[in-house]
């Protein structure tokens, strides 16, 4: 029989993984509020708009851009549409299943979406072609190839480096018609949202945890932050509780973690 | 949530401090909670608040089908968070929408904290939260009722759940955004918390946020959580000691 | 452990019901043609053009009217849309499950439609606005709150309450294009039909069978009238049989008990 | 049956009781039955009833799948009423449609009365019925073919099934309705009995009958039926006793 | 309980068949390219364009054509639709059970489809009728009706035969608006393509297998001729391998048997 | 493959056989192959030809879920092909079409001869094929890797399989075709073969072909298929002797 990595062992593991942690030190020697060597590649797939697969130690997700033009909402008749959906591929882990998303898979999804969309990185008041009828629609489509823990911020980073660097081609609108030029330019991309991701394992928050951090965690809280410092979505997540004040030292860890983490998206997709 | 914001031309709140249905900064829209209502459920509780009309029930614990889901050393609890086809202003198709799976999975995330699950090995423990009329705010209303339901149920529970959910129009911090200041303002920030023993079960944010004002909403939230737990006890007194088949109805007292 | 009702002692009684009702006795002391108290609550649901509440016995029922323009079916150009469904709430009985609709709900809501649509309740030519392209579509959801037996007459009162007390923009049409004004009118009720839900427990017909009576049932039949005591729907429900005799019986007994329920639901919805 | 009926601008029946295709107001459509053409079935039976081509087949008693649903005392009846997606004017979606799934339950419920379940403790008994072309009365047409199915198969019976809608059009009390006075007439009341014991099985009515009509439609609706039971009865007679591989083709005598 | 035909005894028969098809002769009495008996029976659905009743030995399919005016595909804007459709009704055997169409069901549908389509049977350019906005729409759709093996050549009997006596109204098209006149034509059938399904059991290939056939195939293998003796389209299917020098057999028994199939088609259906 | 051709108004080939891009008619497009990348696969293979990327993993043997799909002599192989939203040019649904599923069962038919099933009884083998990028001859491309990261997990088995598919352009037999060529061109054969067994286990084909150029183009793919099973070999050397962690980037030798 194959050899899987035994999930049992780690569980039991978790005592002295918070000793550890009480210690101040990780597993893999990390810092606490240390993340693991990010890599990010950008345009492999020639046929999307945009495309980035990143790699957060061996977590691995690829990012798709897609666009098309669409009709717009009815509450938003001037405003470009964005969709982000993630599907966590059967060949990413032992203990994912083809099907419809699953819960988690539509929980990441949309964490990632909010924090895309709420930071205003793209401007969608730009993508409004014929207003009320045409818009330009943005589809960000995720694979998770490989899990090992922390996929809301190894999938953020993959769709933002994607947008970052998608080309759409350029609408000329003549008779409420909207109609593709030969023209290529930039997705209107106006901010860098960056999310970071903690596990609370005992009393300790950890940063970007791996698969064996997130087997013996509490608690994970997701806080997505601009280029100011802004703090513009968050997620808490998993069955259990969080201190006021952790909520907090969260916030100023993302903020910090995430000036680090923008800058390396910012040199990879310039 | 999703859905971009409106452009309002309008404003939300004045040079006073005054909002659009005339509240302060930092006042909730009236709420009332009435537990029990349901017949056939262990448990139940009926929460108005503002607009919001939402129905909590609860079963169990019971036998756990399919039996693969079976916890050996705990109960399983399972929540699901509904809207009716009518609660919303265009009909909402009665399928379970993304955003309503995703909200079923945080209000469960949010009550289990609570619930003594090691009570009850083996056996399931259903929440449904059904939402009639939709305003702002209502995964925090409907956590509030369904902490209440499970109470009713003679659920072992640590401590009560309270949602609140603050924010931003206008860059102003704000109590209890309703629909059109969500839609319209600049951020919503749902949190629900276990009052007596001061931890946070729900912490979802959207919105631009200096780190100050983040602060200062996230505090707001927690504080009138804390003040709505006052009106579950009393909702919870006036079921249990209000005489038989009693129900209550709590308004917030003007602030 | 929860104390839940216990079915298995109500279906032992059933041989006791029968003998009771062969001496013209119910269980609840009711006649065998008397229905349990009917409460209608209408106008709670304010987002919606009408709703209303019914609690018949303990089994309650939330109906809700959505109006919107919609395009008419191919064999009726010049004909408004009726659509009625329902949801079983998973609250509302232990034995209820969240999912797609069971063939009960279907059929429940299928009932009820027939009940309203064949009675001519709503003018649907007044809901035409623009012959084959534009009409009015009216959609009633219905959530089952509580079960207590006898689904198919409280869903039925309570559409008929809610489509009764609905309200709806007047259209104006204009260039063969339809427009809501601020007008409100009412829908274009002309009839109110009265479902009364018949179970043969035994060898009598109980009018409005409470969940025991229904456990212990062998035969179910609605039967819809309306305002001039015309039968307008029927439907036999359940694995048997039901004699030619019992048939007539039972639509005389609809036409007696209809004008009872028909005069509280006007008295309600005025 | 739903989807509202069309003003129809012609007479359905004229002054001397004739109906569009020449029938009088008590007359049934051609009707021809086949018993046992289906090779694999364990038992089947063809209908043609005006324009309806129907087929129906019987497996069982067979082995319950999945488990949990075998009934300790008696067969499981299970009952799909299905349409091609050719059978009808315009194509048809081949998943079953609301109307199907509620057809194909008051059929199981049509059948079972005559079917003697509790001589098959613990087994399946599938009727599986197939409308390759549809006209008015397609759910009485599969009925009295589900039934001779039933019998074909061998299975225990207390009685047969026999199916016949009759109704109104233009106020007038008809028999047997088809698609055109189906879609244009006044109403329609599909009944189903078992003919030796008396008894109605299928009964659901939808138009306006004053009380008196209803009475006249029912009653006719049933001597049509026991009419029709004579062909059942034929067909089985041809089919057991009219040679090795017979089928038997009933035409109905001239009224 | 029913006597079903014992599958388990097939099984262990495998051998035996091997053995008797070594020596050239098949259970019932076929040469190993014989087809059975081939009866086909058109335009029994009056309500359906084109309609066919194909038997094979013990198999049954029927198709029914239906025709439509559709929107084109974006990519053959000058092309009318061609669908090919089919379901194996749960009444054709003790293993088929209803629900959404099964791999096998799909595979079925795909191969039969792609026969007819590749031998560019129906002339879609004459289906176009506004360019880019409207055709001409054909579903064919099939019922399996009775299983004894081959339904891949049974339901594409069916098909072709459906086709070539399929009517549909002429279309007039006035300001770029197609509308069906009073007057039929055929459908544009330019050629007549016939498919041949073989099974290897041991080491021979046997034409037309049939239920107990196809239990002790390891190799099946689809392919579709046209009138000239080209090949077409072609299908191998289950877990097994065949030699090249067998698909050169079966490529020249398909022509071989094709040329009489075609003729009994095209006499069926003149 | 579906979808009918496009009338090219552009040669495909020119009168001294060069194609589009430049090849001749029996040159194969740029291949490289990449073994054991990922890391939680117990086996995984990486291609890329022409424009296709496709990436294929394998786990197994593993128990089997649902119990009732165990088989007792022999391992279950199940196998998905897939592809991503962005893999084409036009935003593909993420579920499963009618081609992928067709897809999925004649892949796991190619790959399942060459697979030692009858050594692992009672388990399940898991083979998922993900196309990131398409271009014409996807299926072959995936099935050729899939074979890979069989044996990369260590799998027993007779044979490797590796895919090309040929076919017509213009009525000339070519070999591989890419995306423009299989839309605009005249027919497709995909072929997979166990090299060493000289057996086919895929053979598809679509298009018009005589006899004769049936039989050339059969016989050019598995000339072909002959050829990309020598960069298989040398992959998976590269793979476990080329060094710790080593891939490898074969590129075809220009012919």
């Amino acid at each position: 029989m194959s050899m899987k990595k035994n999930y049992v062992v780690e569980t039991i593991r978790k005592a002295q993984l918070a000793q550890l942690l009480a210690g101040g030190k990780r597993m893999d020697e990390r810092r606490l509020d240390q993340t693991r060597e990010l890599k990010i590649e950008t345009g492999l797939i020639q046929k999307a708009n945009g495309s980035a697969r990143v790699t957060l130690g061996n977590t691995q997700v690829i990012a798709g851009v897609k666009i098309a033009t669409g009709i717009p909402f009815p509450d938003t008749p001037d405003k470009g549409i964005l969709m982000v959906n993630a599907e966590i591929l059967p060949m990413s882990s032992p203990y994912a299943e083809p099907g419809p998303p699953s819960e988690g898979a539509i929980e990441l999804a949309r964490v990632v979406d909010r924090g895309i969309r709420e930071s205003e990185m793209v401007d969608l008041s730009k993508l409004s072609l014929v207003p009320g009828k045409s818009v330009v629609a943005v589809f960000v489509d995720c694979n998770v190839m490989n899990v090992d823990g922390n996929l809301f911020d190894a999938m953020s980073y993959a769709v933002v480096s994607a947008l970052r660097t998608a080309k759409m081609k350029k609408y000329a609108v003549k008779d409420e018609k909207a109609e593709a030029t030969d023209q290529w330019v930039p997705v209107p991309v106006e901010r860098t949202p960056v999310s970071v991701t903690m596990a609370r394992i005992g009393e300790k928050l950890v940063v970007d945890p791996n698969t064996e951090e997130e087997a013996s965690m509490d608690m994970r809280i997701t806080i997505t932050t601009d280029d100011d410092g802004n703090i513009c979505a968050s997620q808490k997540g998993e069955a259990s509780f969080i201190s006021p004040a952790q909520v907090l030292e969260a916030a100023d860890t993302s903020i910090r973690v995430g000036r680090e983490i923008r800058a390396k998206i910012m040199e990879a997709t310039k | 949530m999703e859905g971009a914001k409106v452009a309002g031309t309008r404003k939300l709140i004045d040079g006073k401090g005054t909002r659009l249905d005339g509240r302060k900064w930092d006042e909730l829209r009236p709420i009332s909670l009435q537990v029990g209502l349901m017949k056939n459920a262990d448990g139940s509780a009926y929460i108005e608040w503002g607009k919001n009309k939402i129905m909590a029930a609860v079963y169990g614990p019971k036998e756990v089908h399919p039996k693969h889901q079976v916890l050996p050393d705990r109960a399983l609890l399972r929540c699901r968070y509904h809207m009716a086809p009518f609660s919303v202003d265009d009909r909402k198709n009665p399928a379970p929408s993304r955003r309503e799976i995703e909200i079923s999975k945080v209000t469960r995330e949010a009550l289990q904290p609570a619930v003594i699950v090691e009570d009850y090995p083996r056996t399931a423990i259903e929440v449904w939260i059904e939402v009639l009329q939709s305003d702002g705010g209502s995964r925090c209303a409907g956590i509030t009722a369904a902490s209440l339901a499970l109470a009713d149920a003679g659920i072992n529970m640590r401590d009560m759940v309270v949602g609140c959910s603050c924010g931003l129009i206008e860059d102003t911090v704000v109590s209890d955004l309703d629909d059109t200041e969500d839609k319209e303002g600049d951020g919503d920030m749902p949190v629900a918390i276990m009052p007596n023993l001061g931890q946070v079960t729900l912490f979802q944010v959207d919105g631009i946020y200096t780190r100050e004002k983040f602060q200062k909403a996230f505090e707001l939230a927690i504080e009138k959580g804390k003040q709505i737990y006052g009106m579950q006890r009393a909702a919870l007194n006036a079921r249990f000691f209000g005489g038989e088949g009693a129900v209550t109805q709590v308004e917030e007292a003007a602030e």
